[in-house]
């Protein structure tokens, strides 16, 4: 399929593939691209762990979530217990960033496999936090 | 009129009161720590003044430091936004003291109405329904037992002082009590300066519903109907609409809500702006929640529906003139949508995403408005609330201006940092919302139906994954082109961070 | 309703479409010329086929191209937007003998009100008021100088297929009329490919206010009221406003012109979006001057004063659907103004001035619209009309409106090439402007009183130069930022061009 | 007088200077910089001919106008002869540009001391079109 790409502004582009008109962003996320397109992102070659992370909790499939910090943070309390099996929605975690307390939350259902930081934890963007299997 | 006026505040709201300065001829004054140095607010002041370290506690809360740079500029009154100072009683008198028109309601008012339990007092002088709980602070955690016992879990904590969800705890058992309130009151303290919280009953699932009212200093006083504020997360606001779903269906109700927000204004002699919080329960059952004695977050969903400008009005009233309308001759047109753009990720817990915005499209066009604190290249702080800016929309009918929000939504582009744009789609497309079955619970209960989405369009990932090798390409090709790796660095350091 | 929607046109015209298309939920199909491949409504449409070389000849006035791309890409219906082919009854036929909808009158309606001459006999028929000149095109110097004398001079050549001043002359005296004759011929030839001009009496520094009339396929037919346009250029609106000022003192006026141009309207067996133009002489007298047989450049500032989407109304009525509201439904509210923004060097004729933009901020917040055809980085061809961007304003009163768009243009920033903001700036604050006493004149007179301007603020002028030897510094000190080297060769490369 | 300066996008300058703040936002000019301070623009270090004539048109003072054109296009008449007196807002010649023919007008009254080119000739940006003293 024809495929016609522009580079109209840096590190935005322009891209008319079979007749249809995309726009695309990319900025680099560590070790590869993270692409805009029409709204949605893609992540692609991945090694920054954030983004496994967030690509496994945003995918379908069941199964391990493991959650890591966006950003730096002070962990206020742990809500769970390695081993507990915890509800989809269910709170694990309470970090406090930008004057918010955030409690982070079970995506979906599961058993909290490993518990990685303990209250009163400072905690950098990318630290694991705890795995949900 | 006042010839200069100092804003007390940052961001999109500072922002939208220099334009509304600007427009009126007043000058204005912006104040700003040491982390926002280069923001927006203060790009565009006539006028600016350092007031301190990033900590709002050493700036945007620092009364001394602001008055000092109202007195230096020369300004004749303060705007305090929300947030920070603008409900804070002791500052409203301070400034008054000092000589300065404070742009609100009087201290006594903010003393009536702006602590929780105090509110709650006067609106059941005014018989206005309220929602069951208790008339004073927590004292020990023996009286908390014994009333949420009485009140019957699940209870509500709430910081006597609060807003915004800070300080706010849900508690279903008494197990829980002690270490909420712990929680509850450390947040109320660092967010409110004060550590009181009260209790009250929890409604389930109920719809917020929130009354403007605005009064002049001659004693005259008209509410400019409801703003529905159903939307939710952790008791944030996320999608505020004019006119309410609900009260289009019942407009009876709407006048009841109107006559009892006034009704509390007035046996508070409030003047200017201010908004009575209600609860709707599924019985259409409404309870006064609270007063906000202060401009809200999302007033432009009222101004785009109303006609008027709230902020042109604040500053007029707090001249002294006269409410120029009275309540007859408020009218409706059409229907309006915000949307709180945030610094945050959905996909992780709505956790708070500073960082560098390396590449920033706002959306136009027709019944679109953006009220906006950022810019491209600027670096969101990690000190202050992540809101970089509300998207407002207006159309003649519900429906067109949500299709309307969805195209706003996929014009704006943010990138370097992660935003809750891509989760306003999903909401806005979501059939629940489109009927407009709105209560608070709304956001978790869609987290729980959210469809699974598998793979994203396979057509969306070939364009990524051409633009992809296409960039890689381009940039390791002969010297990369300059700005682009610019980009490069920019964007690593905000993904860093 | 169309599943997808192809449109004929570019720039900003081609955004505003794309956006009412896509709230209504309707694919959209953009062409291109070899010009037009990074340009913003190329980007902002769903799909977008090249229809040729630079030269609108050879592209956006190709009918054969478009109606291939139509094909192509399966659209049902093409909206021409303003300009290029959309007055043109020739395109409209072909577009429904090639089986699409035409998103604009009927061709017979074209041809009635479409040429000046055609429009002016319908006019008197429906017993409009028109100039007096002539019903025929100039066909020799001999009947062109007799015509003149008997109508007396001065006299007005205009291009009879013509619109936006283009093929139009003012002629003072015999001596002029031969080469007057022979450029507007020329230039009407190259802009509508129909070298036929007529003649007509020049009213002296007439006020130019037009109906904005719409109608259905069912034989419905309402106005929408008027648009003051008296603030132009050569013939080319800069300005326009709704309500007029005039109009506002004398309403009685206003509805005897929307009588008029529904007459005329229904008497072409009008519907859709038109526009009948009037000249309003200095004793109020109203003479029908011409039907635009499409949406007009300036219909945003009925949009905001009615509260209605032309766009999308223009798209429901070609799909068949009947006019959602009657003539006694129409509602106004509040004061709208809409300044075209153009790529010209004032202060040099108002001549084009094409190029890169290298840094472009525009204005948002209250009551402020903005639809752009042009985004940071792009370059403006030479190839086309250099309007970038209509900046539109809305306040409840005509005296706020000024002061906002005033706001908003000292907001909006254009760096690389020339713009006509500060010209705006200027009139904005113009004594004159603001008592609206507006005629076609206006600019010209303006030119003349406008005051001298010494040496420009000093404080000012300190500030750019600390600026300048700051960024020299920066730029010469050590290895210069990469992006800002870029900017350099940009900011070089659009002011060598 | 204090003086805070920040680069806060490329080429884009906060200024605070006396308590006031100003956004300055530059480009070069040929040989200098053009320098936009709310608004207002500032050629610093002329050497630009067309900067040279704006300013000189757009100054007070009266006297020389040095008339250049501004782009690429094409003479379609010079109404004009040398040595007439024109008055201000005569115009003087006519240049076709971006499919619109423009009629260069004079900023003020004077006498055309020199004409540069004639009918049908093709100039260039910067190129000096016509002198009025």
């Amino acid at each position: 399929m024809k495929v016609d790409i522009r580079e109209i502004e840096p590190a935005v582009y322009s891209v008319l593939r079979g007749g249809k008109s995309f726009t695309a962003r990319v900025i680099p996320s560590l070790g590869g691209y993270l692409v805009e397109v029409d709204g949605r992102e893609f992540v692609l070659d991945v090694r920054d762990p954030r983004d496994a992370a967030r690509r496994e909790t945003a995918s379908a499939g069941a199964g391990r979530q493991n959650l890591t910090a966006s950003m730096p943070g002070k962990v206020v309390r742990v809500l769970v217990t390695e081993g507990q099996e915890v509800a989809s929605g269910q709170g694990l975690i309470v970090v406090e960033a930008m004057k918010m307390q955030n409690e982070i939350k079970a995506a979906k259902p599961g058993r909290v496999a490993k518990i990685h930081v303990q209250d009163g934890a400072t905690v950098e963007a990318g630290e694991a936090l705890l795995i949900i299997e | 009129m006042f010839q200069k006026v100092l804003i007390a505040n940052r961001g999109e709201i500072a922002v939208r009161i220099i334009r509304a300065l600007s427009e009126i001829g007043i000058r204005s004054v912006a104040v700003y720590s040491d982390a926002d140095r280069a923001s927006l607010h203060v790009r565009m002041a006539d006028e600016a003044a350092h007031i301190g370290p990033a900590p709002s506690s050493q700036s945007y809360l620092n009364v001394e430091r602001i008055l000092d740079a109202a007195r230096v500029h020369g300004a004749q009154a303060i705007h305090p936004g929300y947030g920070f100072l603008s409900e804070n009683a002791e500052f409203a008198q301070a400034c008054n003291d000092a000589g300065f028109v404070f742009i609100g309601p009087s201290p006594d008012s903010i003393r009536k109405l702006g602590s929780k339990t105090a509110g709650r007092r006067v609106a059941i002088e005014a018989h206005a329904p309220v929602v069951p709980g208790l008339e004073e602070p927590i004292s020990s955690i023996h009286q908390a037992k014994a009333a949420a016992r009485e009140i019957g879990y699940p209870v509500l904590l709430k910081a006597v002082a609060g807003g915004g969800g800070k300080g706010m705890r849900r508690v279903d058992a008494e197990g829980e009590l002690e270490a909420a309130i712990r929680d509850a009151s450390s947040e109320a303290q660092r967010s409110f300066q004060s550590s009181e919280v009260y209790m009250e009953k929890v409604v389930v699932n109920p719809r917020h519903i929130e009354i403007q009212v605005f009064g002049d200093r001659h004693g005259n006083l008209v509410h400019l109907d409801e703003r529905e504020c159903s939307l939710q997360r952790r008791h944030q606001k996320v999608i505020e609409e004019c006119p309410s779903p609900l009260l289009s269906a019942f407009p009876e109700m709407r006048a009841a809500m109107g006559e009892a927000a006034v009704r509390i204004a007035r046996a508070a002699g409030y003047y200017n702006a201010g908004t009575a919080e209600f609860l709707v329960d599924s019985e259409r059952n409404f309870y006064f929640l609270e007063m906000n004695t202060r401009l809200q977050v999302e007033h432009p969903v009222t101004e785009l529906v109303t006609g008027l400008d709230l902020v042109h009005l604040q500053l007029r009233v707090a001249s002294g003139e006269r409410l120029p309308f009275s309540q007859q001759d408020v009218s409706w047109r059409g229907s309006a949508m915000e949307c709180r753009v945030y610094a945050e990720d959905p996909e992780n817990g709505f956790f708070p995403s500073p960082g560098k915005i390396v590449h920033l499209a706002e959306p136009g066009g027709p019944g679109i408005r953006v009220d906006s604190g950022v810019y491209p290249g600027w670096t969101v702080p990690i000190d202050y609330d992540p809101m970089l800016a509300k998207l407002i929309a207006w159309s003649p009918d519900r429906k067109t201006t949500i299709e309307r929000m969805v195209r706003a939504v996929e014009e704006y582009a943010v990138m370097g940092i992660h935003t809750n744009l891509a989760f306003f789609r999903e909401i806005l497309t979501d059939r629940e919302f489109r009927e407009g079955n709105l209560h608070t619970g709304f956001i978790d209960q869609f987290f729980e139906r959210r469809p699974a989405r598998g793979e994203p369009d396979a057509e969306l990932r070939a364009i990524a994954e051409i633009v992809a090798a296409h960039h890689a390409g381009v940039r390791t090709q002969a010297p990369p082109r300059r700005a682009s790796s610019q980009w490069l660095s920019n964007g690593r350091a905000s993904l860093l961070r």
